[in-house]
């Protein structure tokens, strides 16, 4: 049993392979579509693979249930995934990323207007974004209360550092050729913020901005962890593992997957259109 | 008139390997309407004495005037156009936009800022291109309109740092014809760093030689060409007799290679 | 050395805000207290007071400011009461009693490295896929970067059980946890890093028809060093981050993740608070090594000046 | 070796709560049965139905609803002991919010454990009639974390508590008893049976499993009933297991003193009739029932009567 | 005896904005010991061409052999040395590093290795400073070096793309130098290319002059100059006689500027 369930896994993962092997090599490797099928592909492999093991092998659906039973799952509770993914993406990881995201750049521009504050705030902010969520989290629930603000304080602690790091680097990544033009013009502080410097840091800001996405959905669902009303992504997962529902905790996790997904290609986005002029952008 | 005048400027970095001297006791006088070149090995200061005038680097010692001010007040009295060796457009403009920048900071209006940036487009044989990004340019092209952004605000001063470097000699020897015509069209005072003699030569009123460690002046040749300067001059008598001299500065004052 | 005074000076700002804020925090605490012990507090009921704002309060019972400072349970503890629970459990105690904050690193630390070594070998092997072999690199990244959209303390559970029924306990899966949240800062740094090489470079190679893997091993790797310490720093921190999450689901036992559960599920804000501070200061010390090696590493490659 | 090694899977953290597998354990009661007895704290993340499940543990403690859920979502779960004879959950409320009885409730809003552990209170307030999905006339039910804080910062009116635990932490952070009001399940006749042992139905079939769950009962009976009798040293014992270091020594003896009262009545057998009255309480409730019909085989006397005889 | 035979050698590069005609019905033939500087405007394909015969990039129509292979096939049989336009020295080797670097690759033994790199250094009077890293070397030594790297495997043929394009007029004087004396003393085929028509002329028993869109040769010259250059033969009238047919040459390609 155990020999057939891994040799038929191990058949499905070949034939995912090998389509995906002929697919990037082929000429039409470059065309959209493509480039969408091949990952699509590569899920789709790992999903049958996943399905065939646990059905082989007898797997208790209390442990992992098969994909199939998942997406039975989602399909039948959307309006609870829904409200779910409103109190916690919605109100919580947003609020809490835009909030983050403001205070980092206010921040950033005012250590960077002395070098000063930027020695300073960069050390001490790297000591605090490695305070780990755990132990913060509950600290923000006993403040702020169950509902979604502590949610967002958590995510806005989380997002801030990464955001400011990124933001002070790129304020400076700027040529010094680029800043004596300036100076030939005579210009003051703010036409350099203005005409250089923000311009110039886009890039790295929305590497901080992207790497702050993922940040932002993992802080919300976890800090629903230590108190919550009943709703949210991560109260019905630490539910929903308490009724050994797994099937729902997956359905909430892709969920998950597909907000962060969703909101890293949406900043991905923003930036192409941004920074479109930056070397990374054309081909 | 004397617009740029150097008085034993001394001008000494510190770095980690100790002190370099990278200007010492230089004079000059440079009058309203030359064109000046500085030519000399790397490292000789050309890029640092161009700076000290522009009010970009502050000497440590002796003084500097441009029109009779210091060079931070005349930087703020907006009196130069400068030129960098590479042309440094910003790559989240386009051509029209990186010409509006300096017009923009200095408070034209949008009409005048348009109609400016049309004339040195012009200027500078890149009509057409004013919607176009950098990086959609040719190296030439992109030097041409970095050119077009120091003239658009008109300041009487074009400092200009190996502003020719990269690009080819057929296109180099194309921009030095315009840029004679510009400057006699002009009368601006323009202070010009190349590494090519003939290019020195060819262009300047006034040629200053200067040799490293410590950065100085050893020769300043007043050019005996006139004024009109067709493209073959470069094959004249006079003209060859300028650019020995000029060689053989350089030669002195190179020991090490 | 040059940043010792400006990073004492925000510290120092950041410890006077904190002095600051510790009164309108816990006034409402501290006026309950107070009222129990009959002092005479406004407003008198504890329902009527719970229509002022901390501040608020606090500026109609300033007399109760000293006690805010001294609370066995507070909602935010002073600075002092933190740093006497941390020079208590740290400094005063044997390193290996389970009440040293010392013994409890060390638990999370020896999870935080294994993981870490998994992670970054299993970041290092992705990326060198990802860099030779297209298919791979056109299916596995859209995934690598869902995979970090999970929330880990959903999953962290479930892989627990899932080891836990193959009989491994104990260290390997909380290193599991750390592993898989560094896998990911490597994996995109090593792939940038191992594609860092320009045209030429690479080209320079090929002229003198080098092999594969001399082009890995001459050109790739070392190009790539630079890239592969600041994934390392940002992946140090993840993985004691996992680490920490991991020691929930695997019974809070020991370790640093385990002293914050408890602290907070039995009312004693100093042993989270002092937990806290400790699992940041050791990552940061985690990532001051590593930057050190860096140093030392760049330098020896001669990628770095002074 | 298979026949003597047990591994039990805890639903909390080490504390009193599980004092006699502890003493069991440290005074050699397991070792004297021939067994080598492997205790596993829990968590707040860890569900025991699920550990059992995978195999990675013989045997867990639970609630029984929470057990009975599980075993109608398909997971066959059998209680073989119950060593708490009564319940230890109640609601702790502030006095001065007004409430004075369970109609009060309407309005207010309760903290709740969810992780399985919400059964009880959903059971009750469904037979009571008040609504718990946040409607007017209802409570709002918030999910309580591990602290009583959302009681001391009056975010909540009520939230569960143990009388064994939160209890003492509420008094502990200086409120007196009298500023609260406390309704214990027991009272309300809505208990529900507490931190029974567990084992998967499919191992009862094996006699050399039930042979060693005989012998594990037997020993930790012992344990409880020592601990029952020597509280303070049983605290003892446990603060000595308590690997976070953090446990406070005179919160443990309290404790003990508390769960003592739970366990008084239980020999390890479980009373028909306090599984019936658990099973009535459970389907009584209307709208969200927890199970949906009266389980079969969920409990045996197999091991206890041996165990016991 | 040709090493280097094109036979009207094409290459179109596909483009987002449509095909690009970088060499168009190329023909040359190249003799062993041949000094052939390539010189052209920008973009005319000197280098797409150097490229072609280094077997760097894969013409799509014609042919071309060296050595009467494949240039693939010379490219196995490490028929060249290839030195780029700016040095790409490998930061993290030392300069000694560096040029052993093709020498692993190609697996000399230790010994041999230390041997080359002692005599190629010595060669481009870097001698003493294997054991420095690229960056604390001036640009002109960091360019000497990764000339030596490409000599340090002996090959026949050296195909060097702008190697002096950064450099100041009189270190690039003093490479020329030294590089016509390398040339005379091993008899290796060379391909040259620059933007300088004194250097192309300088240095070349052949010129190509090149033209753009569609990349093609428009003038293929044989130097009239002896083997023996002194740096004063630049002031020959037979210097400047060829040099004026190398411009004009250029200028004729060049509508666009
Ligand atoms: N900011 C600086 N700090 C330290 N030293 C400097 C600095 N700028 C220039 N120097 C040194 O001063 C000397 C003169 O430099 P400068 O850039 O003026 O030379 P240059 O003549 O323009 O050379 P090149 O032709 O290479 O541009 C050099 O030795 C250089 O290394
Ligand atoms: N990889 C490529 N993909 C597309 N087009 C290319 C590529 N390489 C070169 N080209 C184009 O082919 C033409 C010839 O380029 P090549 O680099 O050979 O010119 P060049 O003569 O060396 O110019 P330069 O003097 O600027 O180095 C140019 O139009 C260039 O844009
Ligand atoms: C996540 C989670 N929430 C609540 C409980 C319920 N619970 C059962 S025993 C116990 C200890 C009481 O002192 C508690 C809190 C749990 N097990 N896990
Ligand atoms: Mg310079
Ligand atoms: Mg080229």
């Amino acid at each position: 049993m155990t020999g057939t369930a891994i040799i038929s896994a191990l058949a499905v993962w070949g034939a995912g392979w090998f389509v995906n092997a002929r697919l990037a090599n082929s000429d039409a490797a470059q065309s959209r579509l493509v480039k969408l099928l091949i990952p699509v592909i590569f899920g789709l492999t790992i999903l049958i693979m996943w399905e065939l093991l646990v059905r082989l092998l007898e797997v208790s659906p209390v442990i992992l249930p098969p994909p199939t039973m998942i997406a039975e799952r989602f399909a039948n509770e959307l309006p609870t995934l829904w409200a779910d993914f409103e109190q916690t993406i919605i109100k919580g990881a947003m609020t809490g990323y835009i909030i983050g995201m403001v205070a980092a750049f206010a921040v950033a521009i005012l250590a960077d207007r002395s070098d000063f504050l930027t020695r300073g705030i960069l050390p001490v902010g790297g000591f605090m974004a490695a305070l780990p969520i755990v132990g913060t989290a509950p600290i923000f629930v006993r403040w702020l209360g169950s509902d979604w603000h502590s949610k967002a304080a958590v995510v806005a602690v989380m997002v801030f550092f990464p955001i400011l790091v990124n933001t002070v680097a790129g304020l400076r990544d700027t040529t010094v050729m680029q800043r004596d033009l300036m100076r030939t013009y005579g210009a003051g502080y703010w036409p350099t913020l203005f005409k250089l410097r923000l311009p110039a840091a886009m890039p790295f800001i929305f590497n901080g901005l992207k790497i702050a996405t993922t940040l932002a959905l993992i802080g919300a669902i976890v800090a629903e962890f230590f108190g919550s009303p009943t709703v949210g992504m991560g109260f019905r997962i630490s539910t929903s593992v308490g009724r050994l529902a797994l099937d729902m905790v997956w359905a909430e996790i892709v969920v998950a997957a597909i907000a962060g997904s969703a909101l890293y290609g949406l900043v991905a986005w923003i930036e192409g259109r941004v920074t479109f002029w930056h070397p990374s952008q054309h081909k | 008139m004397a617009v740029i005048l150097a008085n034993s400027l001394n001008l000494t970095f510190q770095t980690n390997d100790g002190p370099v001297h990278a200007l010492k006791d230089v004079n000059l006088e440079i009058n309203k309407g030359d064109f000046v070149s500085f030519i000399g090995p790397s490292g000789c200061g050309k890029t640092t004495f161009l700076r000290c005038i522009a009010g970009l680097e502050t000497p440590t010692g002796g003084d500097i005037s441009v029109n009779g001010m210091t060079p931070d007040e005349a930087r703020m009295a907006r009196a130069y156009g400068y030129v960098f060796q590479a042309a440094g457009l910003y790559p989240w403009r386009t051509i029209g936009g990186n010409i509006k920048l300096p017009l923009e900071i200095m408070g034209f209006s949008k009409a005048e800022q348009n109609e400016r940036v049309g004339r040195v487009l012009e200027l500078v044989d890149l009509a057409g291109f004013e919607k176009k990004f950098p990086w959609q340019l040719s190296g030439g092209m992109q030097q041409r309109a970095s050119i077009a952004r120091a003239l658009a605000f008109d300041a009487d001063i074009l400092l200009m740092d190996e502003p020719f470097g990269a690009l080819d000699e057929i296109v180099r020897d194309h921009l030095n014809e315009q840029l004679l015509q510009l400057w006699a069209r002009t009368e601006k005072t323009i202070g010009f760093v190349t590494h090519s003699i003939p290019e020195a030569v060819y262009l300047s009123t006034k040629i200053v030689v200067m040799s490293p460690r410590p950065g100085r002046i050893t020769d300043v040749i007043d050019s005996p060409l006139p004024k009109e300067r067709p493209l073959d001059i470069r094959d004249s008598a006079e003209f060859i007799a300028v650019a020995h001299r000029v060689r053989d500065g350089l030669r002195a004052g190179h020991v090490d290679v | 050395m040059k940043s010792l005074l400006p990073v004492l000076s925000v510290v120092g700002a950041i410890l006077l805000f904190w002095v600051v804020s510790v009164v309108p925090m816990n006034m409402h605490l501290t006026a309950d207290l107070a009222q129990r012990q009959d002092v005479a507090v406004t407003p008198d009921t504890p329902v009527a007071r719970q229509d002022y704002s901390g501040i608020g309060l606090a500026l109609r019972n300033t007399h109760l400011f000293g006690m805010t400072y001294t609370l066995d349970r507070p909602r935010l503890p002073s600075p002092h009461q933190v740093a006497v629970e941390m020079w208590e459990t740290i400094a005063l105690r044997s390193v290996t009693s389970r009440r040293s904050l010392v013994y409890h690193g060390w638990v999370t630390l020896s999870a935080t490295l294994l993981g870490f070594a998994i992670g970054t070998g299993l970041g290092i092997l992705l990326a060198v896929g990802i860099v030779y072999n297209r298919a791979m690199d056109m299916s596995v990244m859209p995934w690598a970067i869902a995979s970090q959209t999970i929330p880990i303390l959903a999953l962290a559970p479930m892989i627990i059980v899932m080891l836990g029924s193959i009989g491994i306990q104990g260290l390997f899966p909380k290193a599991v946890i750390s592993a898989y949240l560094s896998f990911f800062p490597v994996v995109v740094g090593m792939v940038k890093g191992l594609r860092s090489p320009d045209a030429m470079q690479l080209d320079l190679l090929r002229t003198y028809s080098a092999s594969p893997n001399q082009g890995f091993w001459k050109l790739r790797l070392p190009a790539s060093v630079p890239y592969l310490f600041a994934s390392l720093k940002i992946g140090i921190s993840a993985s004691l981050v996992g680490a920490i999450v991991a020691e929930l689901p695997t019974g809070a036992r020991a370790g640093f993740g385990a002293r914050m559960l408890v602290g907070d599920q039995y009312g004693q804000p100093m042993v989270t608070w002092a937990a806290l501070f400790a699992a940041a200061l050791t990552a940061a010390a985690l990532v001051g090594l590593f930057s050190l090696i860096e140093r030392w590493t760049l330098r020896r490659m001669g990628m770095q000046a002074t | 070796d298979e026949a003597n090694d047990v591994t039990l899977q805890l639903q909390w953290v080490t504390q009193s709560q599980f004092a006699g597998y502890y003493v069991a354990l440290e005074n050699g009661y397991y070792e004297a049965e021939g067994l080598n007895v492997t205790i596993l704290p829990g968590g707040p993340d860890i569900a025991p139905p699920q550990v059992l499940a995978g195999g990675g543990a013989d045997a867990m403690l639970n609630w029984m609803p929470s057990a009975l859920a599980a075993r109608e979502r398909g997971l066959p779960v059998v209680n073989i002991a119950q060593p708490f004879k009564t319940s230890g959950l109640m609601l702790t409320c502030w006095k001065d919010t007004g409430i004075e009885s369970v109609e009060d409730f309407r309005g207010k809003t309760i903290g709740v454990w969810f992780f399985g552990n919400e059964y009880p209170f959903l059971s009750w307030m469904s037979q009571a009639g008040i609504p718990t999905d946040g409607s007017e006339d209802g409570v709002e039910v918030l999910r309580q974390g591990f602290n009583v804080d959302p009681l001391l910062n009056r975010e909540a009116d009520c939230i569960s508590t143990m009388t064994y635990n939160e209890y003492g932490q509420v008094l502990d952070a200086g409120v007196s008893e009298d500023e609260l009001v406390t309704f214990k399940y027991e009272d309300q006749g809505v208990a529900t049976l507490e931190d029974g042992i567990y084992v998967l139905e499919e191992n009862l079939e094996d006699p050399v499993f039930v042979d060693k769950m005989v012998r594990f009962v037997r020993a930790s009976m012992e344990g409880w009933k020592w601990a029952e009798a020597n509280p303070e040293a049983a605290a003892g014992i446990v603060l000595d297991y308590d690997e976070t270091g953090a446990q406070g020594e005179a919160a443990q003896i309290r404790m003990m003193g508390e769960v003592a009262k739970l366990t008084a009545g239980s020999d390890g057998s479980l009373d028909p009739a306090d599984f019936q009255r658990t099973v009535d309480t459970l389907l009584a409730g209307g709208s969200d029932p927890v199970i949906s019909q009266q389980p079969e085989g969920a409990w045996t006397s197999v091991i206890t009567d041996q165990a016991l005889n």
